[in-house]
């Protein structure tokens, strides 16, 4: 993305347009909503889908959901007004635009659905749009690989989700979100409460990228930058956490979940901290302290307390507002300077300055400091961190030393670039055009702005949400700039003491870090192992079992039937088998062995006219059977074709060379004599008990005085079975048709 | 041909004074007829129709007999333990011409145990038996030409 | 009396066809074991067929009968022609009666003739 | 009655001696596409019929049952033929663009024809014979069809497919003649009833060997070799119509033997059944992550999906039956698409082979949408068809606690997602290898319209499907309903019962 | 004479059996191309003596149709086995011609 | 194949076989024979035919290509089947005219179960020569 | 009776299945065309066998006078014959083609369809 701002900042003309406006009307229609959730009422709509499995198109208006649809909307209007300029003139900027817009549409139906599957449509659609829009800069590599990666990863998670969601829908009886939520805590006394807990924990864990799933987070960064900025900080990650907190009144409250959560939360937020500081590249960086604002936030879902609910609610804003801010700072910086990486950059405050401001308004709110919106949210982080009964420490030291690091890299991020150092020579920034600007200072003043008047948030979206995520009883937690001298208060000020510690030194952490992270295995690089890994079985699994070679399959198929047949017979146990030789004539007999010396000498000649004619005695032994047992017809018919046989082969083989010498293959002929015994069997099994002969009663009664004809077998082949012989007269031209066109069609292959 | 339409036509007319529509009856019409064609022949004519129903008749008959007779021979020298035949490839001049003939000949010498047609030239002229006892080639050469080729000549091709 | 005429018919066709399977068998080279098989043979299937002339005595039986003896009459001698002159074109090693015990006849020939057998 | 059933049998056979005999001239191919169509309003017709009345059944050369060869129709072999029909239009379309004049003069139309006609047939026969008749009619016109053109990779994939179907076609037969001989009926309504009276050890026997012959045609585990070897190797429009419909009547015919005659002993035979599918889904599926070829993937895919269809039919629950119908339908129509996008692939980018084509995406982005829907489909992207299909069979697994079953499908469709973006990033995405920008305007307005339409309307069937499965998955119900239930079937057939 | 007819239609389906046995031997043995087509020809022959026995035991006409359809086609396959042979010498020659 | 004998004998055999396959395939309804066994019977009158003066005479000879022998017997098959649909009868059910029939007598029949079995003839009798005649040529 | 074919009926199988599975497709022909024979008369056997008397019915009778064999089976495997004979016709000219194109007729080494990875 080197090479400067755009020189035409128009953008794209109506494609451009068009979806800004469109988001934008989106936003004002979820505002218009907020008086009516602020005085606590839902809006449910719901039409049937498909009823038949009881899912409906149901969406649900509540504080949660209006809280996550205005910041989709809002924060993609001014992505796409950014995207307008960011990307003008790019020749795919109308797919870009499609894709931005098709995501934030799944993404407002993902957090509107009151249907668990229909919610499991948007999820998925998150995925799929994202996927786009990662791998937009297709031509590379890179992208095309964290792409596939972001997909896989969470495509897996999904279908874990998808899993638990079917499970979660038998335990309740309904697909319907709020119907589940009204069953109380039925859920959480369900059999199967542990598995779908898992389930959609491995969802949602895989899609907000929480540790270990993280890896493919920054990976997804290869995306452009506006993407990151909405994807990464304020939307598709969050799907995770906005599930959880859908799911929070009916399924929190156990062990399971408040430890499962706290935990996981807690390691993420800082682990995700400190691999945020040790990157020197600026989106990178951003992306990391995503994932521990995510830690945080599933953290903080954990527990029940109206602290760690009012923290949550306004956590969630608030990172949403410096994060895409902050992202689309370092958008500008990279097209203005060309680059992102901290150390060559400097001095830009004085040539970027409203850049600059944006940048410092949203990382004072990230950092934490007062009158931000940012600082409230830490405070009540603290405080919901003290609340949580049995290990308030843990819970805190993880919270203190998270945000002190997040100190460090809001400085690290949006201080250093603008206010220290001079522009290294080689670069010639100059300020963004409006459009790029405009957001991240709306969405950095907001925090200020909300920081100063708390109130505008607490009644409108902070007590709403609350409500959402405990039910009725939920009780907020007052939104103050001055909560009074207390514990918060002072893990606040620890805080900042340790972030700027961390900030001043932060090369040296940095190294230190890396030298840690060695040591840690990295998921990221694994990826690329269990992908070899998987093609390589994959491979190796198909070669096994395809390995190009006839008479392997042919060996399969045989051996298959053999062993279906005499496997069932040990299950089943032996049919009833009667052996009645009194009727057996020698006739029958020397034909029967006649038919059987053609077959063997077919099966061990060497000469291929001794086989032909092995075969023709074969045909005359069959023939002979059909004669004794009165099958003039069928014996005619068999003479005929075996003569034709005999004859097309004569044809045939005088182009093909010698049978070469058979060897003998112990296992082909165990097979062999094994399907033979299998069919043997069965068939003395069949004939051991009485025929129903119905149907030739009917036949032998009607072919005269119906059909008019005194040769029943014939009378059976073109009139009872009259379709039957159709069917075969087609086989028969088609056999011609194919095989003529088959000796038609001569190639270069061919020999001469 | 025509006498032996007049013949056929007349096995029909007696067919249809007996009444009896049958084999048997077509047969006796046919035998019947031909007694009176025979006895009438004066009247129509110079014709070869009779001396070729004799000729086949021979044929039919000779036929037969060689076959039986050269059957014992062959089927004695299978039985007894040693062979006796002296088998040979002998060529045979054609006369007969017709395609009818030629196959008749061959056909018939093939028939009879003791030779077996080969092949005829492509010029038609020359025919290749093999013998089984061909002790004497000149002499079977002339038995053949004498007995099968004479008797196909006269029924087929008339003289 | 239809009857005796007819047996007799049969049991002496059945000697034919063993005398031609065994002639079959037994002759030394191919073109005399064709003599046995073409005529031999034809003459026992036509004994037997005359003998079911005889039992059925219908004229459509007859005519049957003859149309199968006229058939295999026509058919058995180009069958047997064809494949004498392909003995012939090919060079199928032929016995010349010089004596060789039967046993040995096999090797003998092959040493006598190398032209390749199919 | 009987004509409504025996038209969808009876058009693709006069098609297909009409375009036999035109088929010197162009003419051949249009008719080719008009006997589609007309097949395609009988379907209809017939389906309405169904929908309407119930199973319907019709006595041919009106001898009664079970004499006579008695045709069917309930809900699934109506959309069965359906959906044939659809396939049938879409191809015989496509095969405007894609079939040479060589192959339309050495009788590819009549060949196809015959080929939907036996499909047809299987679908809608009442009688095992019959149905083996069919089998054969499609089979043969198959063979002629993979070797048309006779390339030598042709040649060789045809000698692997007709050796190991020849053997499942002559298991099949050995089979009937079993059935019959214990039986002694081909009526598969009367079979129903009359397998009662047989030995049950003999009939699970005969049953496991029925299995193994229809398993082989629709290509399960460890039998599917033969698609593999072959599916890749013939025209493209070929490719589809097999890869569409011929695995399915395979399928087809397990789900209609295994749930009318052969359910007595399902503890035994299903369970089997399950064991087969999952293996089938998870050989598949590597298969297809193994390959490097876009038709080669599809291939494998065919086998892992039959997979899933297996499992619908090994549960024997009213919900994995309706998953299972649901799934037939679904796959027909996307994997079919599919393989006629490759065709357009080929005839742009010059291949099909992974590495050596690219930049789809760029330059033909219309054929990047069509590619979307049904790949995502496969994948099982909701909202697409092939979402509800696999969500159907896995809540079916797990209804009956089937944990490692419906893990299996689950991971499976990760894989299929897998194959599926390979294809995209390697033909779509990633540029061509040869730097040229594959574009849709090089092909010729009839060649562009012949390709594209159908694709389209199999892609916008997918999505309708997808966005409004209501109408399918109660079809499916109502179908599945009379699968387990065969009373309708065999009153249809028989007569009320006593 | 009930008895003779059924003994001498006995004796003469053994008599055919035994031959065809016969000739399955020198079909065994060969060695020349020629010796398996002439057993097999005579099989052909035995078989159309075999319907005629069959249709006197049986009193059946029927089986005389399939002495019938042999008798008339049954040499084509020896025709066309002896062309083989011939055509395949000539190849073979043509081909050492060649090299 | 340059064998007097054998043309020669083919002159009189292939119009024997043709000769002998229509009537046992007229007579098959009520006595062993039918379309099949007609069709192959003169398929081989045709393969003889092929063998002995080669399949540029015997093509000569058919005048018409085999496959469209085979593709119009199976349209008269199938036109069979659908000429039920006249007389409102399912698919195949067989329409029987007796003439000069009485009381007593049924009278000569005729019926589309034998235009049927022509059909199967020319189908079984067309699709073997195609097949044959190419495999001939390409060989 | 039955039973005596039933074992005729195993013993050309396996003969057949061993040639079909012996890498040689002029072998795989001569299986091919054994095991269609043994299908065929599988369900022949499974029709049980009656001793000469052909469902035929004599002139002057509606039915048959006699027991006859059953004709069902016959019917069936008449078709089944003929099927057999198309698909057999075609196999051989796959056959043929196999030999002229890919000049061989070891399937095994026939490897374009499904080509052998090549070593890394
Ligand atoms: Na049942
Ligand atoms: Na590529």
């Amino acid at each position: 993305m080197a090479g400067g701002f755009p020189t035409d900042t128009r953008g794209n003309g109506l494609t451009g347009i068009v979806p800004v406006v469109f988001a934008a009307a989106l936003f004002v229609y979820f505002a218009s909503m907020v008086p009516t959730i602020a005085a606590t009422e839902v809006i449910r709509v719901s039409i049937p889908w498909i009823p038949s499995l009881g899912i409906e198109l149901a969406f649900l208006v509540d504080g949660l959901s209006l809280t996550f649809s205005l910041l989709i909307s809002g924060i993609g209007t001014l992505v796409l007004l950014y995207s307008n300029t960011y990307l003008a003139g790019h020749p795919q900027y109308a797919r870009f635009a499609l894709f931005l817009t098709a995501f934030m549409v799944s993404m407002l139906g993902l957090v509107l659905a009151d249907d668990l599957i229909l919610l499991f449509v948007f999820w998925e659609l998150t995925t799929l749009t994202s996927y786009m829009l990662i791998g937009f800069s297709h031509e590379t590599e890179k992208s095309r690989r964290n792409a596939l990666q972001a997909l896989f990863v969470t495509g897996a998670g999904g279908l874990a989700f998808l899993a638990g969601l079917i499970l979660l829908a038998a335990a309740s009886g309904t697909t319907s979100i709020s119907g589940i939520i009204a069953q109380g805590s039925a859920l959480k006394e369900h059999a199967m409460y542990l598995p779908i807990l898992i389930l959609l924990l491995a969802g949602t864990f895989t899609k907000s990228a929480q540790v270990p799933f993280h890896f493919w987070l920054p990976n997804a960064m290869a995306a452009p930058t506006p993407v990151s900025a909405f994807l990464h900080s304020a939307t598709m990650v969050k799907a995770g956490v906005y599930v959880m907190a859908r799911m929070h009144p009916a399924m929190s409250g156990t062990d399971v979940w408040l430890w499962t959560l706290t935990i996981l939360g807690a390691v993420t937020a800082v682990f995700a901290s400190l691999l945020a500081l040790r990157q020197t590249n600026l989106k990178q960086a951003l992306a990391y302290t995503t994932l521990m604002a995510l830690g945080t936030l599933t953290l903080f879902l954990g527990q029940e307390s109206g602290y760690a609910m009012t923290a949550f609610a306004t956590f969630l804003i608030v990172h949403s507002l410096y994060k895409a801010s902050l992202f689309l700072v370092v958008g500008c910086i990279d097209l203005s300077t060309g680059t992102r990486e901290t150390d060559q950059l400097g001095g830009l405050g004085r040539i970027m300055p409203i850049t600059a401001v944006a940048a410092a308004l949203a990382a004072l709110s990230m950092a934490g400091f007062p009158p931000f919106l940012g600082f409230i949210g830490k405070e009540l982080k603290y405080a919901g961190a003290i609340a949580v009964a049995s290990e308030p420490l843990l819970v805190a030291g993880a919270a203190l030393l998270s945000n002190a690091l997040m100190l460090a890299v809001a400085g690290v991020v949006a201080f250093r670039p603008f206010w220290q150092g001079s522009v290294p020579s080689g670069q010639s920034p100059r300020e963004a055009p409006w459009q790029m600007w405009a957001g991240p200072i709306i969405l950095a003043s907001l925090g200020a702005v909300f920081g100063v008047y708390p109130d505008l948030l607490q009644v409108a979206l902070i007590n709403p949400t609350v409500i959402s995520l405990t039910g009725e009883i939920g009780e907020a937690k007052e939104l103050k700039l001055w909560a009074g001298i207390n514990v918060p208060l002072f893990l606040s000020i620890a805080t900042f003491i340790l972030g700027l510690l961390f900030y001043k030194f932060h090369v040296q952490l940095r190294a230190k870090l890396e030298q840690g992270f060695q040591a840690i295995p990295n998921l990221d690089k694994g990826w690329d192992s269990f992908l070899d890994g998987l093609k390589r079985f994959a491979k190796w699994q198909t070669q096994l079992v395809q390995n190009g070679k006839l008479s392997s399959y042919l060996f399969g198929t045989f051996l298959t039937i053999a062993a279906g047949i005499l496997l069932t017979l040990v299950y089943t146990g032996m049919p009833m088998i009667a052996v009645d030789l009194s009727d057996v004539e020698w006739k029958h007999t020397s034909i029967a062995l006649l038919t059987i010396a053609g077959a063997l000498l077919a099966l061990v000649t060497n000469s291929r006219i001794a086989g032909i004619a092995a075969l023709g005695v074969v045909g005359i032994g069959i023939a002979l059977i059909f004669i004794v047992f009165s099958a003039p017809d069928v014996a005619i018919t068999q003479l005929l074709v075996e003569t034709l046989i005999v004859v097309l082969v004569a044809v045939v083989m005088l182009r093909l060379p010698s049978l070469p010498k058979a060897e003998f293959r112990p296992g082909r002929a165990v097979l062999s004599i094994a399907v033979g015994v299998a069919v043997s069997l069965t068939l003395i099994a069949v004939v051991s008990s009485p025929l129903d002969l119905r149907l030739t009663d009917y036949f032998e009664a009607t072919s005269w005085p119906e059909a008019y004809g005194r040769n029943i077998v014939n009378v059976i082949l073109v009139d009872f079975r009259a379709l039957d012989t159709f069917g075969e007269i087609a086989v028969v031209v088609i056999a011609a048709l194919s095989a003529y066109a088959l000796l038609r069609t001569t190639r270069k292959g061919d020999q001469k | 041909m025509n006498t032996f339409g007049l013949n056929i036509i007349l096995a029909i007319a007696w067919v249809a004074f007996t009444g009896s529509v049958s084999l048997v009856g077509l047969i006796t019409g046919f035998v019947i007829g031909y007694g009176a064609l025979w006895l009438i022949q004066p009247l129509i004519g110079t014709s070869t129709y009779f001396r070729r129903v004799t000729a086949w008749i021979k044929l039919v008959i000779m036929f037969h007999y060689e076959l039986i007779v050269s059957s014992i021979e062959v089927a004695f020298d299978i039985l007894t333990p040693k062979h006796r035949s002296r088998p040979a490839i002998i060529e045979v001049p054609l006369d007969v011409k017709t395609d009818t003939g030629i196959l008749l000949v061959t056909n018939l010498i093939s028939l009879t145990p003791g030779t077996l047609s080969l092949d005829v030239s492509e010029d038609r002229k020359t025919l290749l038996v093999h013998a089984m006892f061909a002790d004497d080639p000149d002499a079977l050469r002339k038995s053949l030409k004498d007995g099968m080729e004479r008797w196909v000549i006269d029924a087929v091709e008339g003289a | 009396m239809s009857e005796i005429i007819a047996g007799s018919l049969i049991i002496l066709g059945g000697f034919f066809a063993v005398i031609g399977g065994l002639g079959i068998i037994r002759l030394p080279d191919v073109l005399l074991r064709m003599h046995a098989s073409t005529k031999i043979g034809t003459l026992a299937c036509g004994l037997i067929l005359l003998s079911c002339a005889v039992i059925f005595g219908t004229s459509d039986i007859i005519i049957r009968v003859i149309a199968i003896v006229l058939f295999i009459l026509l058919t058995a001698p180009i069958g047997a022609h064809m494949m004498g002159r392909s003995v012939v074109s090919t060079g199928v090693p032929l016995w010349k009666n010089e004596g060789i015990e039967e046993g040995k006849l096999d090797t003998a020939l092959d040493e006598e003739h190398s032209t390749p057998k199919s | 009655m009987s004509w409504l059933l025996a038209l969808p049998v009876v058009i693709p056979f006069l098609t297909a001696v009409l375009a036999f005999l035109t088929r010197q001239s162009p003419l051949g191919r249009w008719i080719s596409v008009a006997g589609s169509s007309v097949l395609l309003i009988a379907s209809i017709a017939l389906m309405n019929t169904v929908l309407r009345e119930g199973v319907i059944a019709g006595q041919m050369g009106n001898w009664p049952a079970p004499f006579g060869i008695t045709l069917v129709a309930d809900l699934l072999s109506a959309v069965m033929v359906l959906i044939t029909a659809i396939v049938a239009v879409a191809v015989s379309i496509y095969a405007i663009a894609d079939v040479d004049e060589g192959m339309e003069r050495l009788g590819y139309h009549a060949l196809f024809n015959m080929l939907i006609a036996g499909v047809v047939g299987a679908f809608i026969t009442g009688d095992l014979f019959n149905l083996y008749v069919w089998f054969e009619v499609m089979l043969i016109a198959s063979f002629g069809l993979l070797v048309l053109g006779g390339r030598p990779e042709q040649i060789d994939g045809g000698v692997k497919y007709v050796a190991l179907n020849l053997v499942s076609t002559i298991m099949f037969l050995t089979g009937i003649g079993l059935l019959y001989g214990m039986t002694g009926t081909l009526n598969m309504a009367d079979l129903a009833s009359a397998v009662d009276g047989a030995d049950q050890r003999l009939l699970t026997i005969v049953a496991v060997l029925f299995m193994i012959a229809f398993g082989v045609k629709a290509a399960v585990f460890p039998l599917f070799f033969w698609l593999p070897a072959s599916y890749h190797t013939p025209a493209f429009s070929v490719s589809a119509v097999f890869a569409g419909l011929l695995t399915k009547v395979g399928v087809y015919a397990l789900l209609r033997m295994f749930t009318l005659v052969f359910d007595h002993d399902t503890a035994f035979t299903h369970t089997i059944l399950l064991w087969v599918a999952g293996l089938t889904m998870v050989v598949g599926v590597l298969g297809a992550a193994a390959q490097s070829n876009m038709r080669k993937i599809l291939s494998f895919h065919i086998v892992s999906q039959i997979g899933y269809m297996i499992l619908g039919l090994a549960l024997l629950t009213p919900l994995a039956i309706v998953g299972a119908v649901f799934y037939l339908v679904h796959h027909i129509v996307v994997k079919a698409n599919l393989f006629l996008i490759a065709g357009v692939a080929q005839r742009i980018a010059g291949g099909t082979e992974l590495s050596r084509i690219g930049g789809l995406y760029k330059s033909a982005p219309l054929l990047a949408v069509l590619f979307v829907v049904p790949a995502f489909s496969l994948a099982g992207f909701p909202p697409l068809s092939g979402f509800w299909a696999k969500f159907l069979l896995v809540k079916a697994a797990l209804d009956v606690q089937g944990w490692i079953i419906a893990g299996i499908a689950l991971a499976v469709g990760l894989l299929t997602i897998y194959s599926m973006t390979k294809i995209w990033a390697q033909a779509f995405w990633e540029p061509h290898p040869d730097g040229i920008e594959p574009k849709l305007s090089s092909l010729s307005y009839r060649d562009r319209a012949a390709m594209l339409i159908p694709i389209a309307g199999l892609a916008v069937l997918t999505v309708m499907i997808g966005v409004m499965p209501e109408p399918f998955v109660q079809f499916a119900e109502a179908s599945a309903a009379q699968l387990l239930d065969p009373t309708a079937y065999i009153t249809a057939v028989l007569g009320e019962q006593p | 004479m009930d008895g003779f007819l059924e003994i001498s239609l006995e004796i003469g389906f053994m008599c055919v059996v035994f031959s065809v046995a016969l000739a399955f031997v020198r079909l065994i043995k060969g060695p020349s191309l020629q010796d398996r087509v002439v057993a097999l020809d005579f099989m052909t022959v035995a078989i159309v003596a075999f319907c005629g026995l069959a249709a006197i035991r049986y009193g059946t006409p029927a089986f005389l149709d399939v002495a019938l359809v042999l008798a008339l086609v049954g040499f084509l396959a020896t025709v066309a086995l002896a062309r083989f042979a011939e055509r395949n010498t000539e190849r073979s020659r043509e081909r050492s011609h060649h090299e | 194949m340059n064998s007097v004998i054998l043309r020669v004998g083919t002159r009189y055999l292939a119009g024997l076989l043709l000769v002998f396959s229509f009537y046992m395939m007229l007579r098959g309804h009520n006595e062993p024979g039918g379309g099949f066994i007609g069709g192959l019977t003169g398929a081989t009158g045709f393969v003889l035919y092929a063998i002995a003066c080669g399949t540029q005479d015997a093509r000569a000879a058919l005048r018409v290509m085999p496959q469209t022998i085979a593709i119009w017997g199976l349209g008269i098959a199938l036109a069979v089947g659908l000429f039920a649909a006249i007389f409102g009868d399912a698919l195949f059910t067989g329409q029987w005219l007796f003439i000069g029939a009485t009381e007593t007598e049924k009278g000569l029949p005729l019926s589309s179960v034998l235009v049927f079995d022509i059909g199967v003839y020319l189908v079984v009798f067309g699709s073997i020569l195609t097949l044959v005649f190419a495999m001939e040529e390409e060989i | 009776m039955e039973f005596l074919f039933a074992i005729t009926i195993g013993v050309l199988v396996a003969a057949a299945v061993y040639l079909m599975l012996s890498n040689h497709l002029l072998r795989f022909i001569f299986g091919l065309v054994l095991i269609s024979n043994a299908a065929n008369l599988t369900i022949f056997v499974s029709g049980r066998l009656t001793d000469g008397a052909p469902p035929l019915i004599p002139e002057g009778a509606d039915a048959p006078l006699v027991d006859v064999a059953n004709a069902l089976p016959q019917a069936l495997v008449l078709t089944a014959i003929v099927i057999g004979f198309g698909l057999f016709a075609f196999a051989i000219v796959l056959v043929f083609r196999a030999w002229t194109t890919l000049n061989s007729l070891t399937p095994d080494d026939m490897r374009l369809a499904e080509p052998e990875e090549a070593p890394k």
